[in-house]
């Protein structure tokens, strides 16, 4: 089984020299400390960034410089700044290449719930909405099964949607998995260790194997 | 063409109970920190906030929440704020909850004469409830109309006594769209200059679009998350 | 009779402390010549200024620096320059509170025909459309008659419409006129030795006379 | 992420017959000289060109239509050139005619990732007919579609080697806009310097638009209405 950082350092091996990525808060943010040697993305952030780098050192702090997870963060050379509609005309307009994303729930049809459980505070859907229904490309990063152990890769989403049809690719704790035009998990690969019967008995949805699933390779 | 007002108290001076009101910001970075104040000094109330946030229980329109001078609030995301929570699901506030996209676009819209448009967010979601939904390029779309409001806050970086403004950093956010989008328009600055002291080329907001400005004072700047590195 | 000049100096009394204008090319142009004595207005130009300033001398001529009738400018202090959906945004937004602009004919309700004869060379709209169309406030600055003698004010556009019920105003080298909500053009105020007899005459639409009508001043 | 290329040979290569081009400029104040040229030279025929204006007969897309490459011209403004007059008339060359204003918009709309949206302008105009109409705030509207290109092509003032723009005064115009809209868009600047000199806060153009740019040289910048004023 993954830890979170290897969810994310797998989902990094994705990634495509020239790409510009939107990365979620969780899981995705550890993404930007995998870059592959020799690779080079530039990571936009759609409160109004393009070019994020890392944190900043104390001295480096700025109140007017933070990501959408509202943590301070630094800028790098090439960087740009520009306001929220321009942000998300990079976005809509799909000049985005990837964009990395958590979620509560993924159905086997690429729908996916990130955004509210009914009975609890309702936060707000801030810019997810707009990334999913927009990006050519989603990964969803998360665990395979809730906190009570039920499965996140369902046949269809109990909770309220936040976008149809628009998950491609899932990389959870036990597996990669592409979700199929026509419908259904496609299993890719195995996390180490962990058995194929395993990843079925984790996933509600219609899981598909066809031949060896290899392992995740580090 | 001078629009320099004296303070947030002169440049606030009419703004009403039950008024709808545009506030620049992302989280607190951005937001006009004087006018808010003024606000809650004003106690106007009955008002309807747009704003992708809802600041903290202690800061930003936090503030405006624990007087309970808001009765509605337009965002995107609200979720830092634990008043704001008890006001919700006591069913004191009302909330509009929307892409943070579409509400970016909206309220560029609304400055922009646009009424409405196309947008794919929200697709298939609660949030096209309502909409109507056309196809384009074989990808379901709905429409969404532009917002305005009776004033618009915003707060800039350095400005010219035209009114003309410019944002630092990712304190840019909703700033510009919103400085379109007021039938009144606000703007409080950190540096206030000399119509010409700023180069034509660098400005973010036109002044055309700002009625009132005046010099900020006693900016707190609250960081949410401070998250640094070490090294 | 008005010279083009008059005209434009006539059209200038309407101008009001704090109003962004958009003056058209032509007579329209000449405007910013008589603008009065403590009133301050700022020009914006359609192709991307605001704080259009005087013609430059031989000196200051910038080619990346033009009005939107492609001649050479400056740029007062207080200026900006923006790209054109932000110009049309100011626009079509009705944050310009003034077009001037000229016209082939003029109809009784409103309408205006200023871009296009048949069988001439279209030259195109250009922005004239999205200014009628956007704005609240238009004053039409043409001659009363045209070459031939024909009255420009009538009661439908005989030529392909640049846009609907949008003239509120109309000076010409002989009248101010003022089109109302019901239909016709109101006489306000008469040039210089001009009867209303002659007004009448060059008027083919609804001419409606209500008391005694003064002479413009200057 | 580094996307110079050597020049506008390099930068053209693979445009081909029969595709859609953007090309900023507004009359022929911030047009893509190079680009035009090495268009001119590698005699690609058959081409739909979105710009504002077509040049003039011995410059800008004049030169394009003189060698008969443009099979469309998309504009809102086309009247200082014979050759072009005598090819619309003699019906070699088509012609779309749009308003200035929501050409800008449909740009920008189709980089935007909006693919229609509502405006006033042209209602009750030959530019509304088979369009959609429909009222807002008691005023009727048409919709119109987003534009996009095969190639945009935008000059600017200075640029960096992600891409990264600033233009000059009122030679921005369409440029950010068709910057956005092109499926590939191409980037000459009279200015090219390394990543990290342009200031992220006066950057017209976010480099994530641009995917090749190169130093231009031998820029004439023609003027097509030199006026000046004498004191």
């Amino acid at each position: 089984m993954l830890t979170k950082e290897q969810i994310a350092q797998r989902i990094a091996q994705e990634l495509q020299d020239g790409w510009y990525v939107n990365l979620g808060i969780g899981i995705p943010t550890l993404v930007a400390n995998y870059i592959p040697e020799g690779i080079e993305v530039e990571f936009q952030s759609e409160n109004g960034i393009l070019g994020m780098g890392p944190f900043p050192t104390e001295d480096e702090v700025d109140a007017d410089l933070i990501n959408a997870g509202k943590q301070t963060i630094t800028a790098l050379p090439g960087a740009s700044f520009f306001d929220s509609a321009t942000s998300f005309a990079m976005i809509r307009g799909q000049h985005v290449q990837l964009t990395v994303l958590g979620a509560m729930e993924v159905a086997e049809n690429g729908d996916i719930a990130n955004w509210k459980i009914p009975g609890k505070m309702v936060k707000g859907m801030g810019g997810a909405m707009d990334l999913v229904a927009s990006a050519d490309n989603i990964i969803v990063a998360m665990m395979h099964t809730n906190k009570r152990g039920e499965s996140k890769l369902l046949k269809k989403c109990t909770l309220p949607l936040t976008g149809v049809n628009c998950v491609k690719k899932i990389v959870t704790n036990l597996a990669v998995l592409e979700v199929l035009p026509e419908g259904g998990f496609k299993l890719i690969e195995r996390a180490p260790g962990v058995s194929v019967e395993e990843i079925q008995k984790a996933t509600e949805g219609k899981l598909i194997i066809e031949g060896e699933i290899p392992e995740m390779k580090f | 063409m001078n629009k320099v007002v004296k303070d947030a108290h002169e440049a606030c001076k009419d703004i009403q109970d039950g008024m709808t009101i545009m506030l620049g910001g992302f989280g607190l970075c951005g937001i006009p920190e004087n006018s808010i104040a003024e606000l809650v000094e004003k106690e106007v109330t009955g008002l309807t906030c747009i704003s992708n946030n809802a600041g903290v229980d202690d800061f930003g329109l936090g503030l405006l929440l624990k007087k309970h001078q808001i009765k509605k609030m337009v965002s995107s995301y609200v979720g830092e704020n634990d008043e704001f929570e008890r006001q919700m699901l006591s069913g004191e506030l009302e909330v509009d909850l929307i892409p943070q996209g579409s509400l970016a676009e909206r309220c560029r819209a609304g400055g922009a004469g646009i009424p409405a448009f196309f947008t794919p967010a929200g697709y298939g979601t609660e949030v096209a409830e309502g909409k109507e939904v056309r196809e384009f390029n074989g990808k379901p779309h709905i429409l969404e109309t532009a917002l305005t409001a009776d004033f618009a806050i915003v707060k800039a970086w350095k400005g010219d006594t035209e009114g003309n403004l410019i944002y630092k950093a990712t304190a840019r956010n909703f700033n510009p769209l919103m400085a379109m989008a007021g039938k009144i328009t606000i703007a409080e600055v950190e540096e206030l200059v000399p119509a010409g002291e700023l180069d034509p080329n660098e400005i973010h907001t036109p002044g055309i679009f700002v009625q009132r400005i005046f010099q900020g004072k006693d900016y707190e700047k609250r960081i949410e998350k401070k998250t640094i590195r070490k090294d």
